[in-house]
């Protein structure tokens, strides 16, 4: 058991890569699925643990294959990356049980092998960037996650998929460039690609051009890798033609990875808040946030496909976020964190209920869903408490989110951005409400009226994710105490 | 514009023998509180309520400037139904 | 001229580095746009091993009779990264032929106008 | 005793109602406001229930007199809309209603502005379903400007709170005024929902647009909360008598001519607030025993009154005054009682008005407010000629021939005939009334002084209805759309609305092209070859993607190195 518990750091990454490779390995589909739903609740468990001792006895370094840090490769695992893992765990295990009926009813059996291994490699990529504290092997999980993810938009049913899929890795190829080249640069610099290494080396040659220019890298690069306006373009089409599952998974754990890098890069690597207060950095991201904000709300009340324009939504989401981070305060921070968990909740159990609407639909058309309120009441009952919750209705995750970032522009005295992010919230109520109206007050048209209620294997794990959105809109000392203690050791660049 | 001019009044006229005993009772009721009110009742919400008839003048005048105003208003603020329609 | 000399190879970098990414931006063929992406891919590869590189150092096999050694770590991460460019490069084909399938065509304007009907 | 935030019991309650069918039901959705008034009846005062929440102690029980007062009329509302509405078969209204009565009662008893905020915004969501739920596109579209606008109100409120937190370290939900600005948009927020003049759009044109219980409905809860939170916290707010005077006086003009009943009764709705609205501003003891005795009185007339228009409604499919009339003959009960909600808004003697209103004219008087005595005084007069003649006179006396119809429904008789008895009951024994006002209270509404001048002024007013309509100058009924505040957001706001959606939208789209245009152009000068269908035209998202990216590279390098 204490080897187990030493271990703990890598079993998090080797679980998954292990059950991806056994996946690949039987190409039995029915086996796969099984492989990994055991290997993701594995991995959730480990990411329980791994904060719970994270709260106990701090920061976990763990060396791999014993080379001590910083020459080998460390991971290593602190209040702010378990906060992650979990989420990207947390998610993932809830998603997995909900694929067996929505997979197996396209794919055959072999297909199906290959989707569970992309799946569960995007996962094992995702958890290796939380986890590594070197640079190097960012860029390389980053780029395992995404060749996966680029895999499995291909897998959608809509031609438009492969496109998607295309423009998403060329985007993503050319972001995960960028970031190398800054890492490169800060390499050159310092001779270190530890984290923590680097964290302690560049505050004395923080202001050198080849540094700064390392900085203009990663930023773009990141950007791109969470779809920061207006470096979002691939990410609609990529949620909108994947497959739901891959929407869901996706849009509930890839983008808050590329946020927490962000927060890695910035608040640890280049020494907290000061570092904010001394660049003009603040001022581009809160711009970007905002025009992110409104932009992309005001394009996904546009949109007919609710696919896209819950994608679009999230582009505006993460407007949110960013503005959190952009305030870099303990507050504001806190209300990015929370947020980036919250959203992870509702955007994955938006798309769950919405593959299940395409399971028994065949389309997520907004004109072709008229009176489906009625047939599927479950599922749109579902949808409108997530709506709720994305909106920002008290009582629901989503509010308390949006309650700190309120209180972290407030307590800058900038009430005017309260109001915009009240804006923005009403925004996001209009296309929560075109989605509301056509589906509870419009006659059923006559595919809606054949329809059944989702299967209940799909209904469960949104549901799940459902009770967690309104559950953490009251008890809100899981999410956002901890999002607060990790938000204090960003600010003060603590690692 | 094309609302339609509405009904007329015109049918008042057909209704008013049967309210004729009634429309006596109420102008012998008002005269009856007119006199009451000059004779017996002193009023002191203010200090200008006690001026004899105040109430019934205030009542009749006031409600034929209202009527008259709202005429005139209406001159304004009329459209047609469908004005907010597409 | 020194200046440039002096420092050969950052500008060769930062040249295969714009001229990868026009590529990608300039060229509707989604086959070149992949080369493009290649292109730049390899401004990296440099940009890593061109430091590493110290004129007279020889392999890092600790020997008495050198002094001077090349840092093998560029070496052994950009091994990792030419994987991981290889492995984007073939499934960015991959797509090309099943799009190439799907649409009958790889210009990137032809696929996008068919895709707005 | 439960120590329970009775609100609660009506919201979890109405979980079950689209389950329940027929009668069940009926005895379901009354037993609720049965079960939670007998609940309140037994609390004792002061802070009852408090939850750890937001990182704040929410109170969510705070009883005291005033929460008591509205608390029961909101019940006794609820249970008579529960009668009325019994014929619905369908399953979102009765729910909806439901919660939305639960939300107000949990408003109510809210001591802090947090949770006030939470129920605040369970009253928008769930009162937009009574509009929805009449499936026309009229209303459709008008349910929409509704929830915008009461949103946009929770909005402000949250805002205020907020900024008052951060201000004063609280948020508890006492006295607020208007001297911060915190204070300012709490103040807005409870004027959109009081439909202060200008902010009243909302109010005439979604309430004429919900279903026939959907208004009655509406009519209860949203504008009385809104009362009952002015008079928490911003009573004695000298501002708010000038407020209430124009609230009083300009809706008298627009009930006068509007044609649609409803209509006509939602304009009323604002006059009548308007006079609780002065008696909140002057803030004596008796103008708040006013203000609280006229929303109670006010509540049950206006709901009897949109009844039995809605059963017109019901029966005949218009609630249109051109359209309708000569109905006594067919519909006599509800004519009955439509009188007796006519008389109790007029403020007839020995009806439910009158007790109220006196109370609300004393105190003004009292205090020598003599010009909004006079608008008051003037609105009473308007209020008998645009409700208590015109809404039973375009009804059911006008003739107008070809409307045969059926008696109202007995469930909707009785749900009349109780609210009724109410009024008749209030306006005879107003010291039933009276005991449940937040202030102690020796008022004698019944001096000969008051019977004789509120006599003379409704009858002279009267004749003047009279004489008007035989020399044709009254206003004739037309199909037809009065101008009001709403035209702003409705025409040219739209307008601009769209105007801006639209150049948004299509700079969004185009943006990346353009730029790509330009630089297309840029690029041509350089290298002829390109020719003049120069890929760098196309817009295909790589492209432009891939330049954006170029474009904040060179951008956060230019401001990194300066």
């Amino acid at each position: 058991m204490s080897f187990m518990q030493e271990h703990l750091p890598a079993l998090q990454v080797v679980l998954p890569l292990v059950a991806a490779s056994l996946c690949a390995l039987f190409r039995v589909g029915y086996l796969s699925w099984l492989i990994t739903l055991s290997s993701s609740i594995l991995s959730f468990l480990v990411a329980v643990f791994l904060l719970l001792r994270v709260l106990e006895q701090g920061i976990i370094s763990y060396e791999i294959g014993g080379w001590s840090p910083p020459f080998g490769i460390e991971y290593r695992v602190d209040l702010i990356n378990a906060f992650v893992l979990l989420i990207v765990s947390c998610v993932s295990a809830v998603i997995v049980p909900y694929t067996q009926k929505s997979i197996s009813a396209r794919f055959g059996s072999t297909e199906q092998s290959w989707f569970y291994c992309m799946y569960l490699l995007v996962l094992t990529g995702l958890l290796g960037v939380t986890i590594t504290g070197d640079a190097f092997n960012i860029f390389v999980f980053l780029e395992i996650s995404s060749l996966a993810s680029y895999a499995l938009i291909a897998m959608g049913r809509d031609r438009r998929g492969l496109t998607a899929a295309y423009q998403y890795l060329i985007m993503g190829t050319i972001g995960a460039t960028f970031i190398v080249i800054g890492i490169g640069l800060l390499w050159a610099m310092t001779g270190t690609l530890n984290l923590y290494d680097l964290a302690s080396r560049l505050p004395e040659i923080k202001s050198s051009r080849p540094v700064l220019a390392a900085l203009a890298f990663l930023t773009v690069g990141v950007s791109l890798k969470l779809a920061l306006f207006p470096l979002h373009l691939w990410l609609p089409n990529a949620y909108a033609y994947g497959p739901s599952v891959a929407s869901a998974f996706l849009a509930g754990t890839a983008t808050k990875v590329s946020i927490y890098l962000l927060l890695r890069f910035f608040f640890t690597i280049f020494g907290g808040a000061t570092f904010f207060t001394e660049t003009p950095l603040p001022e581009i991201l809160k711009i970007l946030a905002l025009i992110a904000m409104f932009a992309a709300s005001i394009v996904a009340i546009f949109q007919s496909n609710i696919k896209r324009m819950l994608a679009y939504s999230s582009v505006a989401q993460i407007g949110f976020i960013i503005l959190g981070i952009s305030y870099a305060t303990e507050t504001s921070l806190t209300g990015a964190m929370t947020h980036m968990f919250n959203h992870a909740i509702m955007k994955a159990g938006l798309f769950l209920l919405l593959g299940a609407i395409m399971f028994r639909l065949g389309s997520v058309k907004i004109e072709e869903l008229s009176g489906i309120g009625r047939k599927m009441p479950l599922t749109m009952a579902g949808f409108v408490i997530l709506g709720l919750s994305l909106i920002g209705a008290p009582g629901t995750a989503g509010f308390i989110s949006k309650w700190y970032l309120g209180l972290g522009a407030l307590e800058q005295g900038e009430w005017w951005i309260l109001v915009l992010i009240v804006s923005a919230s009403l925004l996001t109520m209009i296309y929560i409400g075109r989605v509301v109206e056509v589906a509870y007050f419009r006659e059923p048209t006559d595919e809606v009226v054949q329809l059944k209620e989702a299967p209940l294997e799909m209904l469960w794990p949104a549901y799940l994710l459902i009770a967690a959105a309104i559950y953490f809109g009251f008890d809100t000392s899981f999410s956002a105490d901890l999002a607060r203690q990790a938000a204090v050791l960003l600010v003060n660049a603590v690692y | 514009m094309n609302y339609n001019s509405g009904k007329p009044i015109s049918g008042l006229r057909s209704q008013i023998p049967k309210f004729v005993n009634f429309q006596n009772i109420f102008y012998f009721f008002c005269v009856l509180l007119l006199v009451i009110d000059f004779s017996f009742i002193t009023h002191h919400e203010t200090s200008f309520d006690s001026i004899p008839f105040f109430y019934a003048a205030f009542g009749f005048f006031g409600s034929v400037i209202f009527v008259i105003l709202a005429v005139k208003i209406r001159k304004l603020l009329l459209r047609a139904e469908d004005y907010f329609d597409d | 001229m020194s200046l440039i000399l002096a420092s050969i190879n950052y500008w060769v970098t930062i040249i295969l580095m714009i001229g990868g990414l026009y590529i990608v931006v300039a060229h509707g063929n989604m086959v070149k746009k992949l080369v493009g992406l290649g292109i730049f891919q390899t401004s990296v590869y440099l940009l890593f091993l061109s430091p590493g590189k110290i004129l007279g150092g020889t392999a890092p096999i600790i020997s008495e009779k050198f002094e001077v050694y090349s840092n093998p770590l560029p070496h052994v991460l950009i091994l990792t990264a030419i994987v991981v460019g290889v492995a984007t490069i073939a499934l960015g084909m991959a797509l090309v032929v099943r799009i190439n399938e799907a649409y009958g065509t790889i210009e990137d304007d032809e696929v996008h106008e068919m895709e707005q009907e | 005793m439960i120590e329970f935030p009775p609100g609660l019991i009506l919201i979890f309650g109405a979980i079950l109602v689209p389950i329940l069918k027929g009668y069940v039901r009926l005895v379901w959705t009354l037993i609720l406001p049965l079960f939670a008034f007998l609940v309140i009846l037994s609390l004792p005062n002061g802070n009852l229930f408090s939850l750890n929440a937001f990182g704040q102690e929410l109170q969510l029980m705070r009883v005291d007199q005033l929460s008591r007062l509205f608390s029961y009329v909101f019940l006794l509302a609820s249970f008579i809309g529960g009668i009325y509405s019994f014929h619905l078969r369908d399953s979102i209204e009765a729910p909806a209603s439901l919660i939305y009565g639960g939300a107000s009662v949990g408003a109510v008893f809210c001591g802090d502005l947090l949770s006030l905020f939470v129920f605040w915004e369970i009253t928008a969501i769930a009162s937009v379903f009574l509009i929805l739920a009449r499936k026309t596109a009229r209303a459709r579209s008008s349910a929409i400007r509704y929830l915008i606008i009461q949103i946009g109100s929770g909005m402000l409120l949250f805002a205020g709170l907020t900024i008052r937190w951060h201000q004063t370290g609280n948020i508890d939900f006492g006295h607020i005024g208007l001297d911060s600005p915190g204070g300012l948009l709490i103040f807005l927020a409870f004027g959109i929902k009081c439909a202060f003049p200008l902010l009243h759009s909302w109010l005439v044109d979604a309430y004429p647009e919900a279903t026939v219980t959907g208004t009655v409905i509406l009519s209860i809860f949203t504008t009385k909360l809104a009362i009952y939170v002015l008079a928490r916290g911003f009573a004695g707010t000298e501002e708010l008598i000038w407020i209430g005077a124009i609230m009083a006086s300009f809706p008298i003009f627009y009930a006068i001519l509007e044609n649609d009943l409803r209509r006509v009764l939602s304009y009323s709705l604002i006059n009548q607030l308007g006079f609780m609205v002065v008696a909140i501003g002057i803030g004596t003891e008796m103008a708040l025993n006013g203000a609280a005795a006229h929303a109670f009185t006010h509540i049950i007339y206006k709901a009897l009154l949109l009844m039995s228009v809605g059963a017109l409604l019901y029966r005949t499919g218009t609630s249109l005054g051109s359209q309708l009339g000569g109905l006594f003959k067919s519909m006599p009960l509800t004519a009955g009682f439509c009188m007796i909600g006519a008389a109790s808004i007029s403020a007839f003697p020995f009806f439910s008005g009158f007790v109220s209103k006196a109370i609300i004219l004393s105190a003004v008087a009292h205090e020598g407010y003599f010009v909004t005595w006079l608008v008051l005084l003037f609105a009473s007069a308007g209020t008998l000629h645009y409700v208590g003649i015109k809404i039973p006179y375009f009804a059911f006396f006008s003739s107008q021939p070809g409307i045969k119809v059926k008696e109202a429904p007995i469930n909707m008789l009785i749900a009349m005939a109780l609210a009724a008895a109410l009024c008749i009951f209030i306006g005879v024994y107003p010291s039933l009334l009276y005991d449940l006002l937040p202030y102690p209270i020796n008022y004698v509404p019944y001096t000969a002084s008051h019977i004789l001048s509120q006599s003379l002024l409704l009858l002279f007013s009267a004749s003047a209805f009279i004489i008007l309509l035989r020399k044709g100058i009254y206003p004739k009924q037309l199909n037809s759309t009065h101008l009001d505040v709403d035209w702003f957001y409705r025409k040219p706001g739209r307008d601009l609305i769209r105007y801006i959606f639209i150049m948004t939208s299509s700079f969004y789209n185009h943006l990346g092209s353009n730029l790509i245009d330009r630089f297309e152009r840029f690029v041509y000068q350089l290298y002829r070859h390109h020719g003049p269908h120069g890929v760098l035209a196309r817009t295909w998202p790589t492209g432009s993607m891939v330049l954006w990216v170029a474009v904040l590279l060179v951008a956060y390098l230019l401001f990194y190195f300066i």
